[in-house]
């Protein structure tokens, strides 16, 4: 049992179990703090499997910014226990069969024999290191890289459209009503 | 004692992987854990305590309180953390080539100068719309 | 490590995320399942970089690489989803002070 | 390293992107809609000329882009709907919203979105021109912030979508397994040497087909269609209802074409499944619908269920017939929407048919537009769709898949009776309750013109096909 | 230059624009105008077909062909016309007896209205054009349009007075008849075509010798089926006497001298065919002696001054097609020549006593008309000497050939085919005496209006009575006058003389004495009997016969009633019960089902992803448990 296989084991209960939390826990600011701590399980495995640089990422983007968002939109929306929409008991039964099954299924396309044999082998390669992937990104996916940018564009567009109110239809830059509370 | 750390670490051939190159992130994340459950010890330990049911209650001037203490936030701060999301991702972009700066030479230049081109746009766009305009 | 720990390890987070879409109704709780889906995917193909670079190592250096750029494009475009996706919410709730998915049925049969 | 060479191939999608910036420079310093919606027309038509400027034969760039006749062709066929569809919402947006120049900056890309993904080559390429599409379609569905329906149908669009581009990468991640490769020549070359399919492809490509599946509105994933289209805008809808779909089935051609995905039987199986579904249910759940938007939806849902019969022919002659079908299915549904949009007015959207009753009487020539638009859909003879339906036939016929066969045409016949019902509607005698006096805000000179152009596209086709047939012919063997 | 006969066209064509200007300016056009039209251009084409009897008597015949009628890929059918010495011959009688009719119906249709004599006489020419286009096809397909042409126009003019609906129905009946055979005569066409691969005469007649024996029996019976229709033999003959409801010229044109020879000119045409078909041949000569001999006896107790004739005209068919039967071609000819020119005369006698009688037709009320009717009687006896075969007239020498030539063929033959001759002898002179003969039984009024009919139906009674008379000398056998048999020279290019005659002059002498001598006998007999007549009420045999063998009641329970009994069910029990039914359960159900889906659609964006999580299970499933 080398060290790797129980960091694996750890993280990976640790994933496992935090994610059943964020689904199981009542109140949303706690599925959000649940759902930190899976990303760090996960940024874990990345250390893991030698891919640091997504490691580094994945704190940043997902657990630094989006999880910061959910907590604004939470703090926004004023959302805690008491506001939980019901849950129907009936749909929810039929939720949690259908994922079992569906997870039941995969396993048994998965489980054939040829992926046992083959390795991902921890601890050793250096592609997840940030300049080999930095190279590969500026050479062979520098399009993507671009597409990406216009991405961002359309979000930060789709995002104030959607998000700010009536902001006057004179001239820009004079500031709209103040938002409503 | 640092001096020996980093005179150690130079020593050695730098091989990336092994375990000895997490040692800084390591102490990093133990420090950052360490302050903040040593200060949460400390005030537990050394506080008086005396619980009683009213004295746990929030005290609101006397007033009788309702309700959590929670207020509800503005829409502007939800405006602001969207958009620090996206400049946030944007600034992940820049990492990758800032390492490969010198080997991307000219066209890795135009590329990501094209890039922050873009943002550039949306962001004159948001000053614009006065979308990260703090009401008063 | 065998491949197969991964997969079952991923395989178990996309069934836990997809439970959760299907029970959680607040709109906010959807969007962190989604993640947690999205996470599994990308823990998957990190695992199948990692198994590319090992079995082609010898041929090309940078075998597994562009799994791990996939998933670094998946995690961003995660970002720029998610933050369009809670303004929509936002606005849901500012118009309807709910944030139940199935709140607005209104568009029926 | 794209060369600056290599820019002249991805000319269009530069253009279009360019336009965005522009119109969003042109917003921030001074809004004024006539520009904007004129620039925008303006940009997709460069787009769609630019397209003549790419050197003939297929040009790979940097692995991830393919830009072959193929590509080219779909290009100027989104390029072509992105204008019509600006054109259509200028006078529908100025009755409702005041601040709709970002309409336009959304609408650019989202066309961005489907052109690049109509040249993708590459999954990579392929998922973020797909969420570039998505983004900007979750707002531009919410457009129109009043209506509580326009964020009912963005939020169930975003749900969904989200979902469904999850079940699309965990597919993708399972193919990279099996192959090692993202680009579709990799995947192709991965899996020829590995013989039968193995387990875990197989599982990959389902999941895949549940991704596609959903954006492409098939059966088992189609539930999202009538709400979307239903709440979301008109233009919108129409956007939805072609570009998207086109851009998807474009990819999906280019992706188990090349692949040869198809030849695996289990896949070919679930793929008939879908399509028999789609055909059948599309049809039979748009009998009784009282509202026209969701009766296009539906009717959509069919359409593309008879693409499927071509896309599942495999021969050459399938892709070119179902090309052929998806430029009359484009010419169609946009024209249908356009007069949806044309009949609209200040106080809301033209969306029950009694408000189409004694159109004839009113309106003969919009009238008279409509009809053929319905009975193109329906495939009645002399009109495109019949030719549409007929190469999609003879596709079938000549490969032999009997059953699909038999469904199209039992389908079409369901299919017979509500288009025809729209038109027994608005032939029937005027409503005497007035009940929109509103004047109809579609103005002659801009929307009418298109619907004459696209009423004339759909005669034109019908009657004399073999000029565009021979552009297709030229284009489908490039694919192989 | 190029052949002459290439001219052919106008003869066919003439007709056929008199046709249109009568049908399409009936109205304009005034009766005089409409006369002239009519009659016109039966004359020019009558002068056409002498002129193209002369060239094909000094022996140029020749296929003229104009235009692809059909061509579909390999198979092709020219709309051609063939000149030769047989259809030279039909189309003098036809353009030669139909202008002698259009003279007399434009007398005898005087007093129908300007519209009505239009229409009669545009069916005249439109029946004399495919009349035309029948008898001078090259193939079989040109020949078919003029058999439905024909059958058209028969049915068109004996309707022609259609407000009257048994003459309606009358004409219906002909025309059901007639479309039973032509579906025989499609039947044998299509055969022919899939054998021989081509409808022109030369090419399936050199192909026919390549035929099995089975398909050309098959071929020359359906074939024949076709002509016992259009020439009222024995299963399809009933129609004809009741076609006697058409105008009197009509009757004579259509049903004494054209139309029904279609039928025989077929058989002719085919000759090579039928000569491959033994059995056929013999069908024919049976079926042919039987109608005879059935007709005579039915004719004997007719009333009817027309149905007499109509019978007598179907025995003598049968006589024509014993002749055929039996190989004797010429002789078969011989008799359609002669046979058509007393038929017709006979016809228009009948018509002018019917003229005369103002429209009475029944001969019980008639009689001692011998005084009134000069012309009428003179011309009707000659017909009936002819018909009976009495020396001196056509007759005897058309119908002693057949008989010489059922003779050779077969000795009981010959004599039914006598016994047959002797009932038309009595049957005609019973008709004859009892029409012009005795006292008059008709009633006062009629009595003093009897008056001869005027020039324009005296005169061509008169041609046709010196035709029938001077007709027989075309074929005058070898024993009188050598080389005499001008009419078999005339025909030998086309149907060439069978075998020598196996029966010496002596006893061809005798036949010929005794069949006179025993047709005098019986004429004395009729007179006798008919002299002084008494109308009294039929019993046994004659009831029987007067009922016509009770054929047409026959016809009617076989056939008829189960048919519309048939039909009846088919409309109300099947049709409404099942079809409709059907019809409607299919729309319930589909609209009950499109509501039940639509419930799917709850709008709940939860079960939508439901509904996505269980498809994609289904798809896996699919996937992996089927492929096991």
């Amino acid at each position: 049992m080398s060290i790797t296989l129980i960091l694996f084991w750890f993280l990976s209960v640790l994933a496992l179990f935090s994610a059943a939390m964020v689904v199981a826990s009542k109140n949303p600011v706690y599925s959000v703090l649940w759902l930190i701590l899976v990303f760090f399980a996960i940024s874990g495995h990345y250390l893991l499997l030698n891919a640091q640089f997504l490691a580094i990422v994945n704190i940043i983007v997902y657990a630094g910014a989006i999880m910061v968002l959910f907590l604004f939109v939470i703090m926004l929306m004023n959302l805690n226990k008491s506001n939980e929409p019901k849950r129907n008991k009936w749909l929810n039964l039929a939720g949690v069969l259908a994922g079992g099954c569906l997870l039941l299924v995969l396993v048994a396309a998965l489980k054939n024999a040829e992926t046992k044999a083959t390795l991902a082998e921890t601890g050793t390669g250096n592609i997840g290191l940030i300049e080999n992937l930095g190279k590969a990104l500026f050479t062979d996916y520098v399009v993507p890289f671009e597409i990406s940018s216009v991405l961002f564009l359309s979000a930060m567009v789709g995002a104030v459209v959607l998000g700010k109110k009536e902001s006057s239809p004179d001239t820009a830059g004079q500031s709209g009503k103040s938002s409503e509370k | 004692m640092i001096y020996l750390l980093q005179e150690e670490l130079s020593k050695k051939v730098m091989d990336v992987n092994d375990i000895a190159s997490y040692l800084p992130i390591g102490i990093q994340i133990v420090c950052a854990a360490g302050l903040v459950a040593f200060l949460m010890l400390v005030t537990h330990l050394l506080g008086p305590k005396r619980k009683t049911a009213d004295k746990l209650q929030s005290f609101t001037s006397g007033i009788e309180s309702h309700g959590d203490a929670r207020q509800p936030v503005a829409i502007k701060y939800f405006l602001v953390a969207i958009l620090f999301v996206l400049f946030d991702v944007e600034v992940i972009f820049f990492y990758p080539y800032a390492v490969n700066f010198k080997g991307l030479g000219w066209s890795g230049f135009w590329a990501v100068l094209l890039f922050v081109g873009f943002f550039l746009c949306g962001f004159i766009y948001i000053i614009k719309k006065g979308a990260l305009k703090w009401e008063e | 490590m065998p491949v197969n720990y991964y997969i079952f390890l991923s395989l178990a987070l996309f069934a836990i995320g997809i439970v959760g879409v299907l029970i959680r109704r607040n709109a906010i709780t959807f969007f962190m399942c989604i993640e947690i889906m999205l996470n599994a995917v990308n823990l998957l193909l990190v695992a199948f970089s990692k198994m590319h670079h090992a079995k082609q190592a010898a041929t090309l250096a940078t075998a597994g690489i562009d799994g791990q750029i996939f998933v670094f494009f998946i995690m961003v475009v995660a970002a720029a989803e998610v933050s369009v996706g809670l303004a929509i919410i936002v606005m849901l709730f500012r118009n309807v002070h709910s944030v139940n998915v199935n709140f607005l049925n209104r568009l029926k049969h | 390293m794209i060369s600056l060479t290599g820019l002249n191939l991805i000319l269009p999608q530069l253009i279009i992107a360019l336009a965005a910036i522009i119109v969003m420079l042109s917003i921030a310093v001074k809004r004024c809609h006539r520009f904007t919606n004129l620039f925008t027309l303006l940009s997709f038509a460069a787009a769609a000329i630019s397209v003549l400027y790419i050197p003939r034969g297929s040009f790979g760039v940097s692995s991830l882009f393919v830009v072959d006749g193929f590509g080219k062709f779909f290009t100027v066929l989104i390029a072509c709907a992105g204008f019509v569809i600006t054109l259509m919402s200028y006078h529908y947006l100025n009755a409702r919203e005041k601040r709709n120049e970002e309409y336009y900056i959304l609408l650019l890309l989202s066309s961005l979105g489907a052109l690049t993904m109509v040249i993708s080559n590459h999954f990579v390429s392929f998922f973020l021109s797909l969420e570039v599409l998505s983004v900007s379609l979750y707002a531009l569905i919410g457009y129109l912030k009043e209506e509580p329906a326009g964020i009912e149908s963005g939020i169930k669009y975003l749900v969904l979508a989200a979902v469904s581009s999850s079940f699309l990468l965990f597919g993708i991640a399972l193919i990279y397994m099996q192959t090692g490769h993202l680009d579709l020549s990799g995947i192709a070359a991965g899996l020829s040497s590995s013989g039968e399919f193995s387990g875990v492809f197989i599982a990959g490509l389902a999941m895949v087909i549940v991704g596609i599946g959903f954006k492409m509105a098939l059966v088992p994933f189609h539930l999202w269609t009538p709400d979307i289209y239903a709440g979301a805008s008109a233009p919108v809808s129409a956007f939805v209802a072609t570009v998207s779909k086109g851009a998807v089935f474009a990819f999906l051609l280019r992706l188990f074409y090349s692949t040869g995905g198809l030849e695996n039987k289990n896949v070919w199986t679930v793929f008939t499944i879908i399509a028999v579904a789609s055909m059948l249910f599309g049809n039979w759940l748009a009998l009784r619908q009282q509202n026209i938007k969701r009766l296009l939806a539906y009717s959509s849902i069919g359409h593309l269920g008879y693409l499927m019969v071509a896309f599942l022919a495999i021969t050459d002659r399938g892709m070119q017939a179902a090309t052929f079908y998806l430029v009359v299915y484009f010419t169609g549904m946009l024209a249908a929407f356009g007069t949806v949009i044309y009949m609209s007015n200040k106080k809301g959207e033209a969306l029950y048919i009694d408000d189409y009753r004694g159109l004839f009487w009113k309106k003969p020539w919009l009238a008279a537009i409509f009809t053929t638009v319905m009975l193109s859909l329906a495939g009645i003879p002399l009109t495109a769709g019949f030719l549409g339906k007929l190469y999609l036939l003879t596709a079938g016929t000549e490969v032999g898949i009997w059953l699909l066969v038999i469904v199209l045409v039992v389908s079409s016949g369901i299919g017979l009776f509500y288009y025809l019902r729209v038109v027994a509607v608005m032939f029937a005698g005027k409503n005497e309750n007035e009940a929109s006096s509103e004047p109809v805000i579609g103005k002659i000179f801009p929307h009418g013109l298109v619907l004459t152009l696209l009423f004339l596209l759909l005669l034109w086709f019908g009657v004399y096909p073999s000029s565009l047939l021979e552009i297709i012919q030229q284009i489908a063997s490039v694919i192989r | 230059m190029q052949n002459a006969l290439q001219l052919v066209w106008l003869i066919p064509f003439f007709p056929l624009i008199g046709f249109l200007i009568n049908g399409l300016f009936r109205k304009q056009l005034s009766k005089s105008l409409i006369a002239l039209t009519g009659c016109g251009t039966i004359l020019v084409s009558f002068i056409l077909s002498v002129w193209v009897f002369l060239q094909v008597k000094n022996g140029n015949s020749d296929v003229a062909e104009y235009f692809n009628f059909i061509s579909a890929g390999s198979f092709k059918v020219p709309f051609a016309f063939q000149v030769d010495a047989l259809s030279s011959l039909f189309l003098l009688i036809i353009t030669g007896i139909g202008f002698i009719i259009h003279v007399y119906s434009t007398s005898y249709m005087k007093d129908e209205t300007g519209e009505h004599y239009g229409r009669y006489f545009s069916y005249l020419n439109l029946f004399v054009f495919s009349m035309l286009l029948l008898v001078m096809g090259a193939n079989y397909v040109i020949m078919y349009l003029g058999w439905e042409g024909v059958a058209l126009c028969s049915y068109l003019l004996i309707g022609y007075w259609f407000k009257n609906t048994e003459y309606s129905k009358a004409a219906n009946k002909a025309f059901i008849m007639n479309r039973v055979g032509d579906f025989a005569f499609l039947l044998a066409l299509f055969w022919i075509v899939s054998k021989t691969g081509s409808v022109s005469f030369d090419v399936v007649f050199s192909k026919a010798s390549a035929l099995g024996t089975s398909d050309v029996t098959i071929i020359t019976l359906l074939l024949f089926i076709g002509a016992t229709a259009k020439s009222a033999q024995i299963p399809l003959y009933t129609w004809l006497p009741d076609a006697m409801a058409g105008p009197t010229p009509v009757s004579a044109l259509i049903h004494a001298a054209t139309m029904v020879n279609a039928g025989i000119y077929m058989v002719t045409r085919s000759k090579a065919l039928y000569s491959l078909a033994p059995l056929s041949q013999d069908v024919i000569a049976i079926t042919g002696l039987a109608t005879a001999i059935l007709a005579a006896t039915i004719a004997m107790k007719q009333n009817d001054i027309k149905k007499v004739l109509a019978y007598s005209t179907v025995s003598q068919l049968g006589y024509i097609f014993l002749a055929l039967g039996v190989g004797a071609y010429t002789a078969g000819i011989f008799h359609v020549m002669t046979h058509a020119f007393f038929k017709a005369l006979l016809f228009l006698a009948a018509g002018s006593v019917i003229h005369a009688m103002g429209g009475e037709q029944d001969i019980r009320r008639m009689g001692g008309m011998k005084g009134k009717l000069k012309i009428t009687y003179i011309t009707f006896l000659v017909g009936c000497l002819a018909i009976s075969g009495i020396p001196p007239f056509s007759g005897f020498f058309s119908k002693d050939a057949i008989l010489l030539s059922a003779y050779e063929h077969n000795k009981i033959l010959y004599v039914v085919a006598l016994f047959g001759a002797l009932l038309t002898a009595y049957y005609m002179f019973r008709l004859l005496f009892l029409t012009f003969n005795g006292s008059f039984r008709g009633t006062e009024e009629q009595q003093h209006h009897l008056h001869e009919s005027p020039a324009a139906m005296t005169i061509p009674l008169i041609i046709l009575a010196v035709l029938s008379f001077a007709g027989g000398f075309a074929g005058i056998p070898d024993i009188f006058l050598k080389g005499g048999d001008a009419i078999a020279e005339f025909l030998s290019p086309v149907l060439p003389p069978e075998g020598g005659k196996t029966v010496s002059h002596s006893t061809e002498l005798i036949l010929m004495l005794l069949t006179t001598v025993l047709v005098l006998a019986v004429i004395v007999l009729a007179w006798f009997r008919f002299r002084k007549y008494k109308p009294e009420e039929e019993k046994g045999l004659g009831k029987f016969l007067k009922n016509k063998w009770y054929v047409d009641e026959l016809y009617e329970k076989i056939i008829i009633n189960p048919l519309d009994r048939f039909g009846a069910f088919l409309s109300n029990v099947f049709d409404r019960s099942v079809v409709d039914g059907l019809v409607n359960i299919v729309g319930r159900l589909v609209n009950y089902g499109s509501r039940q889906v639509r419930l799917l659609q709850s709008g709940q964006v939860t079960s939508y992803v439901l509904l996505m999580v269980l498809s994609m299970l289904l798809i896996m499933a699919v996937q992996f448990f089927l492929r096991k």
